[in-house]
């Protein structure tokens, strides 16, 4: 493989890795707080729709972001009364926001475009474009180096770059911040912050609602910087390799960055089976590798790899009287 | 009932000089849906002393301290604080009210440093640099303090229990705690960490802070309180100065009765050796070592007491014979070796082998709460044949039937094997299980804590079955916290002591004194 | 929190959440502009209002019962299995390979086959996370998932690179042979003078209606059903007792893996007659909601499938009449799945009211 | 009535699908009729839909898309009385018309024109799932490009192996970007809904496209080379318009029956030279007269310029 199809693959790891490393930071915060939430793929889902919908109809990709945001939240805000205030099943809760999601961003953009749940095309301002780093220009003449700035870092949509600024913040937030502190001690011990005068119940909305907002930014990705419009599940399973990842990552922050980067190359590697095959000289199917951030996962899962060990009162809800 | 106008008298020569209590509660009342958990209860507690409140399990201490701190709300009452009416909605409340509590179960992250522990709810800001910095310097300032050394960087999970309750402690004073309640703290340390315990409790009281103490052992009671109340099924039933009173008055008021449990049997006619337990070692899934090889042997038509502490491993002991846990060393049941660790040391194994057991908790253990009695009465038991109606199907009408005959033997109220066994009141449920361990007529009967939270009437009907089955020749280990129980119902009693036989002692050899000593890790053979 | 009456448990607690999420639904094709009682008309008309409707209510509700009871075996062990979509496609795969493997001559021959072959497919499926679980702790819903998806990658290999017969376009096995072919109720001597046209519903019905009986006979009447559910109540008294819990949790999990598989003999070897790629269609996952909606008990499944067998088809013919997108039985799937299963307790909350016990301590 | 059944795309692809949805429209609008309609949501649905539609009466009923074949041939012999039409696939039932077109020659022309407008003498061509039909277009196209320049190179690349290859337009962009830094300056998008991905990845990067189907000049004015369209709304048109009465059997729409052709208008003037028009319409003529023969790649599932 020539350096420029590595650049190229490369460049293009970035973009799919970025719906991806959102959500999983997303996913991150709600799980570090003791909520499980296998309903990052709806949000992502439903802030798709939100944006394309309301980027298309203001023309202001800014708008479209806010409005996928707000669906986000919609969302998360009732994953949170049902695990949080009624304690309900916290999985179960996530499947069904999954399936509603699913049907209802199909059944909104139909009744407001008419375009078979497409939302239009967006294009100009409506849209994400790509931002040239400085000097992208000039830095090809550094050999090695300066391609890669110039091919692989330079000229993203602006997402991609606070997708990536969210993960040191978050590892910030999460390990030197008041708010993390308590955020991970929720996680582990929710009684250990009520009897520390702490309310168990906001620091988890908190979280949710974190989980809300990152997850509008990476369905916004999807539609507006990815793709330029809203498409019935466009998001085609991202939300359960997040998932995947955040669980490969063993729920910490950078290891999140290098989950969905290896996540998102075989996805970028699955657009080319002729550089594998060129490179190998055997063919793998392409389902293997689309396989392959699952079949990781699993493997980690099982132990062999290190240990996963989830936030330890993640999943129960925080019960004082019976 | 029992709440005497004596009792309520003595209650206001508590406040001698004029100065208004630490603590005041007056009609708190608590209940857990149909449980009552507090009833009434008033309470003053004079600053700078040290306040014990004693009561049998689930007599409503925990619930009334956890209220005070703020943890459950009240349903009722009202709550001064230095004189001063206060609303407790929540801990950071009761926090900034002065008051700390060292849970009885610890309210610890795991995973976090001592440090960050400490300043958990208590940061100085939104950072947490500064904070961990000041907390280390106080750190070092109260441990130099009160003795209560503990490295500020360790992980909690590396550490022992009695470190972890003095991070509980630090927790408290780092919130500039006045009041510091303290509940069952010793229930789960060694003698030396007790002792320990209680001096940094005294350097407190000298400080000027007042101490609540929950405890199930008058000796402490005795030994470091100044005032103490007991609490017996949701009630407040006395509150009295140490000095001015006895351990015997403890006890009845705690009871609400004389205790004298004297149960009518014979003598015992040991015969042959049915358990041999030789150099037995227990480890817990967190690695650590809870019986430290113990070695006894148990004949027919005996009952083998053990005593001690909860959690210097009796329970672990159960666990093992009865097949829940692996272990190393050798057991022989009738001559012959006992599987520890393979295909045949689950519980279906032991069962087969004519081991019974009545496990300590029954909740958890014993039964499944949303089953039926009569699918209780089989539970364990549901590969006998007898409950089988061919190679496929369970006769269940057989188990009915079956249920029926013994829940009316053991006198279980209602007698209604369709009932949920979560219907039945605590001591019934312990009769179910009896009843199903009992009438198997195993060779070898294990019971741990077999009254805990059951009535008189109960206590006497279960030491009658034990007894009977140890005269029909069979052998009985049985493990109980309450020393009264081990002394009237053994024939022989072994002490345990972080996971040792501190001693074997012949009940008419001994008193509960000298069980105490023993209980205690003080003196005996096997230290 | 007070606790309700069994009855109230079991029938009013379902009927609320169904009413709620039926209620949003009305409001969700309200918004969209149109009418909620046009929608529940054609719905109600296209599947239960003709013998015609009826032979694909039965048919959906035929895949859901299997997908329901495998999801409630697993419940009662307190494994919650939502690989059941996976399970149920690599049983079609299983299903495809017994039929392609044979001329059959009769149907008779190749439904026993099939159906084995699909079920020991779906159980196979489900025994590496049920193993994960048991061994080595790995929670059963995310590896489930994980099978989920590399299930369905499977499938495309296998029907783009292995089963496609040569010359054909779409990525689906070759017809399987006509001695697989199952009766329709409208070929069945009896039934055809109800159904007297052709429809999906075939004797795979009879044989879901037999898998109930058979489950609640496991379930309530078998020492492994004793042990599944004395386990799911209670891992530690499980032990106590002397149950194994790898033994239960693979156990549980092989028959709710097998039950998915057999799904495929309604939908891959009934109806359509080939495996084409996503054979199962969702129903895996309806499972979940058929299990919650019908209190994990055969009776309610079946019950619980036939109202979504309803809901499946006459969402269809909405797709059909109205301009209202198929999507929306998605929807209502998800809204029920979500009050029944998630927000049970506010529903309880608000029973609870009507239903408390005189306070204590008045005395 | 007359009814429709679009594939998995769904009637606003954009492409395909939307060329069959034109076309009914255009039946609608010129005779005031009525028509009914079902999109596919998933592969194990086709069955149910198609019966259901023959079912109500609907005749004829028309499909879109390869994949209904397999059902087809089950489902026809049980409503004789009803017509069926389907579009891109040869199904041998006495009530069906089986639709197909010469894409070999379309894609010729714009091929063509692709090796024209190029400057780098690299163009691409991105397919949706990886069929024989696919190939087809692949193959011609490749026959195009090489009859306007001998030396060009042609990038090839398809979307995947499932039909959800058709509707994957984040792959599509992806294989866009890839194939512009292997030098294409020009893109064939032969992938349904994919497309719209390619054609929009292109426009960003700054090179041309070409679309596929309807006429897709529109969506990026002066940046879309041409379209090879593919007149399915025709096809449509004319069965809606033979109703019950539909003539059966095959139906081939080649260049010269104006099935397929390449597409002029507003939007692309400024991309075509005249020297290009003339190429073209040159080799049009040509291959009507059966002077030049594109190779068609499902004859004998080879390709004389291009391997896959
Ligand atoms: N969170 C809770 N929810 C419901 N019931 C509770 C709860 N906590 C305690 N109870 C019940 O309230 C009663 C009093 O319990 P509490 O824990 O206060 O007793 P205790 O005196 O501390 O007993 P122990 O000596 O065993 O610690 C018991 O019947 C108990 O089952
Ligand atoms: N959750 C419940 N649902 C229905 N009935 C219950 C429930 N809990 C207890 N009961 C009934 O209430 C009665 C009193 O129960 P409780 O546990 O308070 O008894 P108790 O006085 O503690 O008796 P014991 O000394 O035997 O434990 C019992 O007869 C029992 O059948
Ligand atoms: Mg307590
Ligand atoms: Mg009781």
């Amino acid at each position: 493989m020539d350096y420029a199809t590595l650049l190229q693959i490369l460049d293009s790891t970035l973009r799919l890795a970025t719906p991806l490393l959102l959500a999983c930071l997303a996913g991150l915060f709600s799980e570090r707080s003791g909520i499980f939430d296998i309903g990052l793929e709806g949000k992502m889902l439903m802030a798709a729709m939100c944006t394309g919908a309301a980027a298309y109809l203001s023309g202001s990709v800014w708008v479209g972001v806010l409005a996928g945001i707000a669906g986000s939240m919609v969302l998360a805000a009732i994953h949170g009364l049902a695990s949080i205030t009624f304690r309900g099943n916290q999985l179960i809760s996530g499947v069904a926001l999954n399936f509603i999601a699913s049907g209802i961003t199909v059944l909104a953009a139909q009744s407001l475009f008419r375009q078979g749940g497409r939302t239009p095309p967006l294009s100009g301002d409506a849209r994400f474009n790509p931002i040239e780093l400085p000097f992208a220009e000039s830095a090809h003449a550094i050999p090695i180096i300066g391609p890669f700035y110039a091919e692989v870092l330079s000229g993203h949509t602006i997402l991609v770059y606070i997708g990536l600024l969210c993960v040191p913040l978050t590892w910030w937030a999460l390990f030197r911040t008041r708010f993390g502190l308590r955020l991970r001690a929720v996680g582990e011990n929710p009684a250990s912050v009520d009897t520390a005068g702490v309310s168990v119940i906001r620091l988890r909305f908190a979280a949710v609602a974190i989980t809300g907002i990152l997850c509008g930014l990476a369905g916004a990705y999807m539609a507006a910087g990815l793709q330029a419009g809203f498409g019935k599940e466009m998001t085609a399973g991202r939300g359960y390799i997040a998932l995947a990842a955040l669980i490969f990552a063993k729920w910490r922050p950078w290891y999140a960055l290098m989950a969905t980067l290896l996540f998102g190359f075989f996805q970028a590697l699955a657009l080319r089976p002729d550089v594998i095959t060129r490179l190998f000289h055997f063919s793998i199917p392409v389902p293997a590798l689309d396989a392959m951030p699952y079949i990781l996962t699993v493997v980690v899962l099982a132990g062999f790899v290190g240990r996963a060990i989830p936030p330890r009162a993640g999943g129960e809800p925080y019960v004082k009287e019976r | 009932m029992a709440a005497t106008g004596t009792t309520s008298g003595r209650q206001d020569t508590a406040a001698p000089e004029g100065k208004a209590p630490a603590i005041e509660l007056r009609g708190v009342s608590k209940a857990f849906g149909p449980v009552q958990a507090n009833k009434d209860i008033s309470i003053r507690v004079m600053p700078g002393t040290i306040h014990g409140i004693i009561g049998e399990n689930g007599a409503g201490k925990s619930t009334l301290m956890s209220i005070l701190y703020g943890f459950y709300k009240a349903d009722a009452g009202e709550i001064f604080i230095n004189g001063q009416k206060t609303d407790i909605p929540d801990s950071q409340a009761a926090i900034r009210a002065g008051i700390g509590m060292v849970f009885q179960h610890f309210k610890l992250v795991q995973n976090f440093t001592v440090l960050e522990n400490v300043i958990l709810g208590a940061e100085d800001g939104a950072l947490l640099r500064p904070s961990l910095a000041k907390a280390r310097r106080v750190l070092k300032e109260l441990a130099k303090e009160y003795g209560l050394d503990v490295d500020p960087d360790e992980v909690i999970e590396e550490l022992s229990v009695g470190h972890q309750q003095r991070v509980e402690i630090l927790k408290a004073l780092y919130r500039h705690a006045d009041i510091l309640i303290l509940d069952e703290p010793t229930g789960v340390l060694t003698p030396d960490e007790a002792d320990h315990l209680f001096r940094i409790l005294r350097g407190l009281k000298e400080q000027g802070k007042t101490i609540i103490l929950i405890t199930h052992k008058l000796r402490e009671i005795m030994e470091i309180t100044d005032t103490v109340s007991v609490m017996r099924r949701g009630e407040m039933t006395a509150t009295v100065k140490t000095a001015e009173t006895d351990p015997e008055q403890l006890a009845e008021l705690m009871v609400g009765r004389k205790v004298l449990l004297n149960v009518p049997k014979g003598p015992a006619n040991p015969g042959r050796v049915i358990l041999e337990v030789e150099n037995l070692r227990v480890v817990d899934e967190d690695k650590v070592e809870r019986v430290k090889g113990i070695s006894f042997t148990i004949r027919e038509g005996e009952i083998f007491g053990i005593a001690g502490v909860a959690g210097n491993g009796q329970s672990e002991l159960l666990a093992v014979l009865g097949g829940i846990m692996p272990a190393t060393g050798s057991i022989r049941l009738n001559g012959k070796d006992l599987d520890l660790t393979g295909r045949h040391s689950d519980g279906q194994s032991r069962r087969a082998r004519g081991i019974a057991h009545v496990p300590e908790d029954r909740q958890h253990l014993g039964m499944i709460m949303d089953f039926t009695a009569w699918e209780n009465m089989a539970f364990g038991y549901h590969n006998d044949p007898a409950y089988q109606k061919n190679a496929l199907l369970m006769n269940n009408a057989a188990i009915l039937e079956d249920s029926q005959g013994k829940m009316e033997r053991f006198d279980v109220r209602p007698p209604i094997p369709t009932l949920a066994a979560k219907n039945f009141s605590g001591g019934n449920q312990q009769k179910i299980i009896l009843a199903r361990e009992i009438e198997r007529n195993p060779d070898l009967l294990l019971v741990g804590q077999p009254t805990r939270g059951v009535d008189i009437g109960a206590i006497e009907f279960i030491h009658k079955r034990i007894v009977e089955l140890r005269d029909a020749g069979k052998a009985v280990l049985l493990v109980s916290v309450e020393l009264a129980e081990i002394m009237s119902l053994s024939d022989r009693i072994a002490v345990m002591f972080d996971g040792r036989i501190m001693g074997e002692r012949m009940p008419e050899d001994t008193d509960e004194r000298a069980l105490g000593l023993l209980m205690a890790g003080v003196g005996g053979e096997g230290a | 929190m007070t606790q309700l009456p069994r009855w109230a448990d079991v029938v009013l607690v379902p009927l609320i959440s169904l009413l709620l999420a039926g209620a949003i639904s009305a409001i969700v094709i309200w918004a969209i502009g149109e009418s909620p009682w046009q929608a529940l008309k054609t719905m109600v008309d296209g599947a239960v209002g003709s013998a015609y409707g009826w032979g694909y209510t039965l048919y959906y509700a035929t895949s859901f019962i299997f997908t329901g009871l495998a999801v409630t075996v697993a419940f009662h062990a307190s494994l919650f299995n939502i690989g059941g979509e996976g399970q149920a496609q690599l049983g079609g795969l299983g299903v495809a390979l017994v039929c392609l493997a044979l001329p059959w001559p009769h149907w008779t021959l190749a439904l026993p086959a099939a159906m084995i072959g699909g079920a020991l497919f779906g159980a196979a499926w489900a025994a590496i996370p049920a193993y994960l679980q048991a061994r080595r702790g790995s929670h059963i819903v995310i590896t489930t998932i994980m099978f989920n998806y590399i299930a369905a990658a499977l499938i495309i290999y296998m029907l783009v690179s292995v089963l496609k017969p040569v010359g054909q376009m779409d990525p689906a096995t070759a017809r399987f042979p006509a001695g697989t072919h199952l009766p329709t109720l409208h070929e069945i001597p009896g039934f055809n003078l109800i159904f007297t046209k052709q429809v999906p519903a075939n004797v795979s019905l009879f044989v879901a209606l037999f898998a109930c009986w058979l489950i609640w006979i496991l379930l309530w009447r078998t020492r492994l059903g004793y042990e599944i559910r004395a386990f799911g109540r209670s891992e530690p008294a499980a032990k106590y007792a002397g149950i194994s819990p790898f033994r239960v949790t693979m156990y549980a999990m092989l028959i709710s893996g097998a039950l998915a598989g057999l799904m495929s003999i309604n939908n891959v070897m009934g109806e359509s007659g080939r495996l084409v790629q996503n054979s199962a269609e969702g129903a895996g996952f309806i499972g979940i909601a058929v299990a919650l909606m019908g209190r994990n008990h055969p009776i309610g499944v079946f019950l619980a499938a036939i109202l979504f067998g309803f809901l499946y088809q006459g969402g269809a013919e909405l797709g059909l009449w109205t301009s209202i997108p198929i999507e929306l039985r998605t929807v209502v799937q998800g809204l029920v799945i979500l009050f029944t299963g998630a927000l049970d307790h506010m529903v309880r909350m608000f029973l609870g009211q009507f239903f408390r016990p005189r306070p204590l301590g008045v005395a | 009535d007359p009814a429709i059944i679009y594939d998995l795309g769904g009637k606003f692809d954009k492409s395909f699908n939307e060329a069959a949805f034109n076309g009914a429209e255009k039946w609608k609008a010129e005779t005031g009729g009525s028509y009914k309609e079902l999109e596919m949501q998933s592969e194990a649905q086709r069955e149910q839909a198609l019966r259901r539609l023959a079912e109500t009466g609907a005749n004829p009923v028309v499909m879109t898309g390869f994949a209904f074949g397999d059902v087809l041939n089950k489902v026809a012999p049980d409503f004789p009385d009803t017509k069926f039409a389907i579009i891109d696939m040869v199904v041998d039932q006495p009530n069906v018309k089986s639709v197909v077109f010469t894409e070999e020659q379309g894609s010729y022309l714009v091929g063509m024109m692709a090796a024209m407008a190029s400057k780098t003498g690299t163009v691409g061509f991105i397919g949706g799932m990886d069929i024989p039909l696919i190939r087809k277009f692949a193959c011609g196209y490749a026959e195009g490009v090489k009859a306007a320049n001998p030396d060009a190179t042609i990038v090839a690349n398809m979307t995947g192996t499932t039909p959800a290859a058709w509707n994957d337009p984040v792959k599509g962009a992806e294989l866009a970007k890839a194939q512009k830094s292997q030098g294409a300056d020009v893109i064939y998008a032969a992938a349904g809904g994919t497309g719209i991905g390619v054609l929009q990845a292109a426009a960003d990067e700054g090179i041309l496209s070409i679309g596929v189907d309807s006429n897709q000049n529109y969506l990026h004015p002066g940046q879309v080379l041409t379209s090879m369209v593919k007149r399915v709304d025709n096809s449509v048109y004319e069965a809606f318009s033979e109703g019950p009465d539909m003539t059966t059997g095959i139906n081939v729409m080649d260049l010269k029956a104006g099935g397929v052709d390449y597409a002029l208008d507003d939007n692309n003037k400024a991309l075509v030279t005249p020297e290009m028009q003339a190429a073209v319409d040159e080799a049009k003529a040509k291959i009507e007269a059966g002077e030049i023969t594109v190779h068609d790649y499902m004859s004998d599932e080879t390709c004389p310029a291009l391997t896959f």
